[in-house]
């Protein structure tokens, strides 16, 4: 019922380090406003993430928040929703070709210009490497477009040298090592830059790096200000990290999922197209995190300083 | 009998699930006594060794063992053999990928500090124990899988005698062994008697067991029967005492009239598997004519299998040569195209290549003739149902019922629902190959007249066969084989053993094999 | 002890449905009878429905004693090209099902010819296939999810049937079991065999009656027989039939007990096993189909670990490891018993993780009971 | 033609190092030598560590005619464990070895006493604790990435031996060989068995020194010995020697060949087995470890479908199928076979696809070359 709705929360893979912490703050801020919630880890699966989201729906929850792992194969899941009368809004990643009732998420075009603005302010020219998120995810598209807005017109006037850039199955760390290896021995080691699209690929690129002793030489970005991230971050290894406040997207969006259900007035920043139709969307706005404002982390609480020093 | 007493079973009763095998079985073993184990297939004999050797632990069975007047309760193969109880199993128990002297010292490999293998020794040892055994060309660092089975069994022996038994178990060591090695096999017995080691010895070839032992006990359907010295016996008394009455002939006389050529085989070749340019089989060419049995003659190892495989179509390795049947030549052959032309086979190694274990009686029987049971695919049950029943009754294969698993059968009757697998194919030619290997005196006889029976229907039958008394019993007409050549085409008339032998054995052979050419 | 063996052995499947039986009765109650609602049957048989139908193809595999690891990768590569032919190139269904179909079935006859006539084992041809297959789709569709697919190739994996049709499938199977159990009866009436009283023989009716009307009033409760469902039940009959009544059938568990025998027997194994794989191709062309439609897209990554699944439902389902037994229905029933499993902890809310190490457990004890009831035989 | 399978056979491991050549002159060629450059040979070896090592256990269960797919999942849960006593618990790094080492023989000893002793087929132990470890894995870092490792635990993965140390090395191990080859001489003659001419030894023993010096020279003139490479090697020589001069070794490739007739020859095969899958276990620790250093974080990711390339090195390298035979040597080179194809596909930029579609192929092929020369025999 509208006064205490259940929340179905679907998240593509746990393995991804900030959708824990998105589940954490989802949850608490659910509760605080006395709805339940049910989570589910599809374990980068897109037919585990079917079956879960089926299941959801005949344990009949209200509203269903969906970190899709392939943004392509929710239409069929969508549409039993819909059938079923409960309310869909895609968390972070945009669904495509389903009808969607809400999207929330920081604005992933903006990320990817951040990336390549704070690389390009260290190494303004060179053989630059794009490490891409995964292929199936509609923000690895975001953000490459971002970043290119930045690039292209450099890469048009010459300075910028795109040496290689591939997609990262599943934003596998793993996987990004390998790539950025390779790419370094292709190159002779002659890579000036990285734009890696988030943290844990970037932390695989950085440690090719360092077996090559270029870490700290050569700029590489990310973005989710991972644990790991901010503390390579602080010791120079890695240029940058987005810092998307995740309890902001969080909270908000727990809040969008119960306004969702008591029917109540939601404010939209804009609109996107999914191909099925436009929709609504809530955009929050990233944060570009260096060396010398990660203290901005421990003041939100993201935090604490001793986490940062690995004590 | 005054020597000590090595060994006391009492009360010995085994029971797979509903099925007793054994049942208040008792048996006495004298240290340089050889006790001859005599029973009909499926008496238990093997399932008794089995007890006595810890292959079924203490606790699987009731009664119970005294060794050298201590009770025994073995829980593993290693106590026994600790204790001085070694066997040698009825079925070959090798590992194909180790050398010889691997294969004779596993699990008492002679080592080095650290746990390491100490091959000198060990060779050396293997080398003396295989020229003890006169197994001639044996390269002892060779894996045993480049051996034949004949061969293979004697290295089993030599694995046997190197653990310095006590107590020596054979369970049928001879069945693949011709009757020169045979010979070596009974000197050897006769020497560890005479050192004072007690031995149970299993044979279906009664002359053997009535050579070397000295005191016979015989088991029927689990029950023991009697125990009794050798000196007061003679085979048609343990056959007697086997099978419950009197056999008094071994060979079934039917007239049979032999017809015109059926079968030709023109300059069958065939290559080693593993060495192509080795023959194991060179250029024989022979021909059968209906309601004829030929039988096929040779030292183990000798090649009569490939021929019988090559003609067939079913050699695993190359080979060549030409087969006609009826004058019309049979071309890529394969089991099946075989089958279809009214050639069948019923193979040499029963558990191998024999029986389907998951499968039924009945519908091992009816294998190689499903289609014809069939239409577009289907099975008719009715019609399966009526054939199998036919084959059962017309064999006499004892079974509880046609839907009894195959592998609940003593290996004579399984030998029987295989041969009923080939006579529903209604072959025109039958290749026997050693058809009543480990088949008791009982099994054999009935398996003898089936052959007969159908010699006069005209069929021809190729008999392989190791046992010389057997093939000049049945055959009109012996091929010997040796060394993968044709040595020999002889008429019955006049045919002795000493003749195959002789034809049998090169010249270069001679010399080793001459002072143990003789009949058991 | 031993008569329970003997009665476990009889009535293995019925220990097995009762284990499910147990499980579900298990998650109903914790779900407050969540689990059992139409609803959630309905979503339990079409999450099976994927893994049944490449298990119906590699029990026999199983039986052959061959196994195939490619199955995961064929079932995304042929997914794959059916949404290719209906996005890109708007076949329509037929046509589109048929491609897809034979294409299987020759992709499945070239595994088979690998390991049948080149001699390649299977375990190897399965490995390089999982491989390759998998490079294809992703080649065929550069690594992008094809979408979005006709609404005709949606209704294979979504589609139910309309409750009329529901309702007459339901009689025609009630009769069918009639009919089948009368033959029998007066059939071996006719040849003189004892027959069960014929009580006996009217309580099993009812028993098959009572199961085939549960079934269809609770799928027909909540949107009717789901399409994929009626697909797995078609093929749970075409290949019980096959496996028991026809030669084939029979051949391909003569060979998977004792190859040697049955090529000396004059059955043309290799021809037998070629055939086995081509059927297998079959089961993954139609268990992509069935895959596509449920995404209602042709994903790169479609299929992944599905062998593991199918194998699995195999050996829960007492198919041998080393080959020569198995049935088709006990297949069937280790995929619900997974899919059970599967469905009943997302809906506690288990943790990834714990689902992981129950599942993996369960797999492994299941085969342990099997393995000691059955005895120390090998 | 039979000749040629002679020589095939004698020196087969020989045709698999010219296959490996082959491939190293044909990218070579295409990258304008950029392959053969000491830091991608360096690149190279340090790829390959990992599944090396597998490969090292995973030959023995091969052997053994058993086979773990667990091996993925065990390592990745063990180089977890590695990093997680690494950065929460700060555990001097030869107490955190000692530890993982000890979990990873523990593990692999249960595994092995589910197979061995309880009967359970070890393909479903391996595949109930693929998942289950991988579970296990998800639960202790609660799906998140451990991470940064310290120094010391990298260098596992990333260090170098100091030039010094690795011409040492070197001088050691061609002197290792002299002695050996001396030795086997000296005994033969003392035996009275014929020995091959002195200068056959001799260039025998030139030939290794020739290889060793090329080796180390050229990992040298880029940064050193990679420590992995080292401890591939290290395994390589124990494994060898156990493999061919112990009985345990022995006796692995007796169960593996006719377990029942080892059985009967008083041989405990169930302790066998139990140690083979304890050793497996080790192992698993050991490539966990290298995997976490290379990667400088526990990934619970890491080491996924790392089973399937231990097991296909193993068959590339001539193991066979039903066990009782194979070489470590063999596995090894078919670990590199394979690492070859992906660095130097991966530096043409040649597509996944095609990276994969071409490794599935050579995987079938180089098992259907071994089967055909072999000869028809199963
Ligand atoms: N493992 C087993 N399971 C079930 N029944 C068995 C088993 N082993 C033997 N039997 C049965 O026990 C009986 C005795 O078998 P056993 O092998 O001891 O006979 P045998 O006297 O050695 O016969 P043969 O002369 O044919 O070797 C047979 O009926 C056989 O079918
Ligand atoms: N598995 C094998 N591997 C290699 N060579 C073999 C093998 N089996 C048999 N041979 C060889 O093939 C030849 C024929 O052997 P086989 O024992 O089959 O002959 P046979 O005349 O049928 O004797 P048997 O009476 O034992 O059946 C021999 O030279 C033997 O060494
Ligand atoms: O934050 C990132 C998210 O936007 C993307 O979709 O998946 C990977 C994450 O790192
Ligand atoms: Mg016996
Ligand atoms: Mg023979």
């Amino acid at each position: 019922d509208a006064q205490h709705p259940k929340i179905g929360f679907s998240i593509d893979d746990l393995r991804v380090e900030r959708w824990a912490r998105d589940r954490d703050y989802f949850t608490a801020a659910a509760k605080a406003l006395g709805a339940t919630v049910y989570v589910q880890s599809a374990d980068a699966s897109e037919q585990r993430q079917i079956a879960q989201i089926e299941n959801l729906i005949s344990r009949g929850v209200d509203v269903i928040a969906i970190v899709p792992f392939n943004a392509t194969v929710m239409t069929n899941a969508v549409k039993e929703a819909k059938k079923a009368g409960i309310k869909v809004i895609s968390y972070d990643r945009l669904i495509l070709n389903a009808d969607v009732d809400a999207y929330i998420s920081f604005d992933n075009e903006k990320v990817g210009e951040l990336q390549a603005t704070e690389v390009v302010k260290h190494q303004p020219k060179g053989n630059y490497f794009l490490l891409g998120g995964s292929p199936t995810d509609n923000n690895a598209k975001l953000l490459r477009a971002g970043q290119l807005k930045v690039l292209q017109p450099l890469i048009d006037k010459g300075d910028i040298k795109v040496v290689g850039q591939q997609w990262v199955k599943e934003w596998s760390p793993t996987e990004a090592l390998s790539i950025v290896e390779n790419a370094l021995t292709a190159n002779a080691n002659k890579i000036d830059a990285i734009v890696a699209s988030n943290d844990g690929t970037a932390g695989g690129a950085i440690q090719a790096l360092a077996a090559q002793k270029l870490a700290g030489k050569v700029p590489v970005s990310g973005q989710d200000a991972d644990l790991a991230a901010v503390r390579r971050v602080v010791a120079g290894t890695q240029t940058m990290t987005v810092y998307k406040p995740i309890k902001l997207i969080a909270t908000e969006a727990a809040k969008l999922s119960i306004d969702l259900v008591r029917g109540k007035q939601i404010n939209y920043n804009t609109q996107y197209d999914n191909g099925f139709k436009k929709v609504n969307t809530i955009l929050l706005k990233p944060i570009v995190m260096t060396k010398d404002n990660v203290g901005m982390l421990v003041k939100d609480g993201f935090y604490t300083q001793a986490q940062i020093d690995g004590r | 009998m005054t020597s000590e007493l090595l060994l006391e079973m009492e009360g010995i009763t085994k029971s797979f699930g509903a099925m007793k095998a054994l049942s208040d079985i008792y048996l006495r073993v004298h240290a340089g006594e050889c006790v001859g184990l005599c029973g009909e297939n499926g008496a238990g004999k093997s399932t008794l060794m089995k007890v006595l050797s810890a292959v079924y632990p203490h606790g699987t069975w009731e009664g119970s063992i005294r060794w050298k007047g201590q009770p025994l309760e073995a829980q593993s193969v290693r106590e026994t053999e600790a204790a001085g109880i070694v066997i040698i199993h009825q079925e070959l128990m090798l590992v194909p990928d180790l050398s010889v002297t691997e294969n004779i010292f596993l699990g008492h490999e002679i080592t080095r500090s650290g746990g390491r293998m100490d091959y000198e020794t060990m060779h050396r040892r293997a080398d003396e124990l295989v020229r003890r055994l006169r197994i001639p060309d044996i390269n002892v660092r060779q894996p045993i899988s480049a051996y034949g089975g004949g061969h293979q069994q004697l290295i089993e022996i030599a694995k046997a005698l190197n653990k310095n038994a006590k107590l020596l178990i054979l369970d049928e060591p001879s069945s693949s062994l011709t009757s020169s090695e045979i010979a070596v096999l009974l000197d050897i017995v006769r020497d560890l008697k005479s050192q004072g080691v007690g031995c149970v010895y299993i044979s279906h070839k009664l002359d053997e067991v009535a050579a070397v032992c000295d005191t016979i006990a015989v088991i029927r359907d689990g029950h023991h029967v009697a125990t009794t010295p050798m000196r007061d016996m003679n085979t048609t008394a343990i056959i007697t005492q086997m099978v419950g009455r009197e056999i008094t002939q071994l060979y079934p006389q039917m007239p049979h009239e032999t017809g015109e050529v059926i079968l030709e085989a023109h300059h069958i070749t065939c290559h080693d598997i593993d060495m192509p340019s080795r023959l194991c089989v060179s250029d024989i060419s022979f021909s059968v004519r209906r309601g004829e049995i030929l039988g096929v003659a040779g030292l183990v190892g000798a090649g009569r299998t490939e021929l019988m495989q090559a003609i067939f179509g079913a050699y695993p390795g190359r080979s060549e040569g030409e087969v006609l049947i009826d004058g019309k030549p049979l071309n890529h052959r394969t089991p099946q195209r075989s089958i279809q032309a009214g050639l069948c086979m019923v193979p040499e190694d029963r558990k191998m290549h024999g029986i389907i274990p998951d499968f039924s009686v009945g519908r091992n029987i009816t294998l190689a003739i499903l289609t014809q049971l069939a239409r577009a695919g289907h099975i008719n049950g009715q019609s399966e149902q009526q054939a199998v029943a036919e084959q059962i009754s017309r064999l006499q294969i004892k079974t509880s019922s046609p839907a009894l698993s195959i592998t609940g059968l003593s290996g004579g009757n399984q030998q029987k629902a295989i041969l009923a697998k080939m006579l529903l194919a209604q072959p025109r030619i039958l290749i026997l190959d050693e058809p009543t290997r480990g088949v008791d005196v009982g099994a054999k006889y009935e398996i003898y007249k089936l052959m007969l029976e159908l010699a006069q229907q005209g069929v021809a039958i190729i008999m392989v066969s190791s046992e010389l008394p057997e093939v000049l019993g049945l055959s009109d007409r012996v091929l010997v084989i040796g060394e993968g050549r044709l040595r020999g085409n002889f008429e019955r008339q006049g045919l002795t053993q000493e003749k195959i032998l002789a034809a049998a054995i090169s010249s270069e052979d001679t010399a080793r094999y001459l002072d143990h050419v003789v009949t058991v | 002890m031993s008569n329970f063996k003997h009665y476990f052995n009889q009535y293995k499947m019925l220990v097995l449905l009762a284990a499910t039986a147990l499980i579900w009765v298990f998650f109903a109650w914790q779900t407050d009878g969540g689990y059992v609602s139409a609803r959630n049957l309905s979503n339990l048989l079409r999450q099976m429905s994927v893994t049944g139908i490449l298990a119906c193809g590699m029990v026999l595999i199983i039986i052959a004693a061959e196994i195939d690891l490619s199955v995961g990768s064929l079932l995304g590569l042929l997914g794959g090209f059916a949404a290719v032919l209906d996005v890109n190139y708007h076949l329509p269904l037929p046509l589109n099902l048929a491609l897809v179909m034979i294409l299987g079935m020759l992709i499945g006859l070239f595994n088979g010819w690998l390991t049948a006539y080149l001699r390649i084992p299977s375990f190897i041809v399965g490995l390089g296939g999982m491989l390759a297959f998998r490079g294809i789709l992703l080649g065929v569709t550069g690594g992008l999810t094809v979408a979005p697919v006709s609404d005709g190739l949606v209704w294979i994996g979504q589609g139910y049937l309309s409750h009329a049709a529901g309702q007459i499938l339901g009689g025609v199977l009630i009769a069918l079991c009639l009919i089948l159990v009368w033959n029998t009866r007066r059939r071996n009436l006719a040849n003189g065999l004892t027959v069960p009283p014929v009580w006996r023989d009217a309580l099993r009716i009812a028993l098959a009656a009572a199961v085939i009307l549960a079934f269809v009033l609770t799928l027909n409760s909540y949107d009717g027989i789901p399409v994929p469902v009626l697909l797995l039940l078609a093929l749970l009959g075409i290949f019980t039939y096959v496996t028991n009544f026809t030669v084939f059938g029979r051949r391909v568990y003569a060979v998977g007990s004792n190859m040697e025998a049955t090529r000396l027997s004059g059955v043309n194994v290799q021809a037998v096993k070629l055939w086995i794989f081509g059927l297998m191709g079959l089961m993954c062309a139609l268990a992509g189909v069935v895959n596509t439609a449920r995404l209602a897209a042709g994903s790169p990554s479609a299929g992944t670990n599905g062998e593991l699944d199918a194998i699995a439902a195999c050996f829960i389902g007492g198919t041998s490891m080393r080959g020569g037994s198995g049935t088709v229905y006990g297949a069937l029933i280790g995929a619900l018993v997974m899919s059970s499993l599967d469905n009943g902890m997302s809906m506690l809310d288990v943790d990834t993780f714990w689902q992981m190490i129950v599942k993996g457990g369960i797999l492994v004890s299941a085969v342990w009971v099997d393995v000691t009831i059955r005895g120390q035989r090998r």
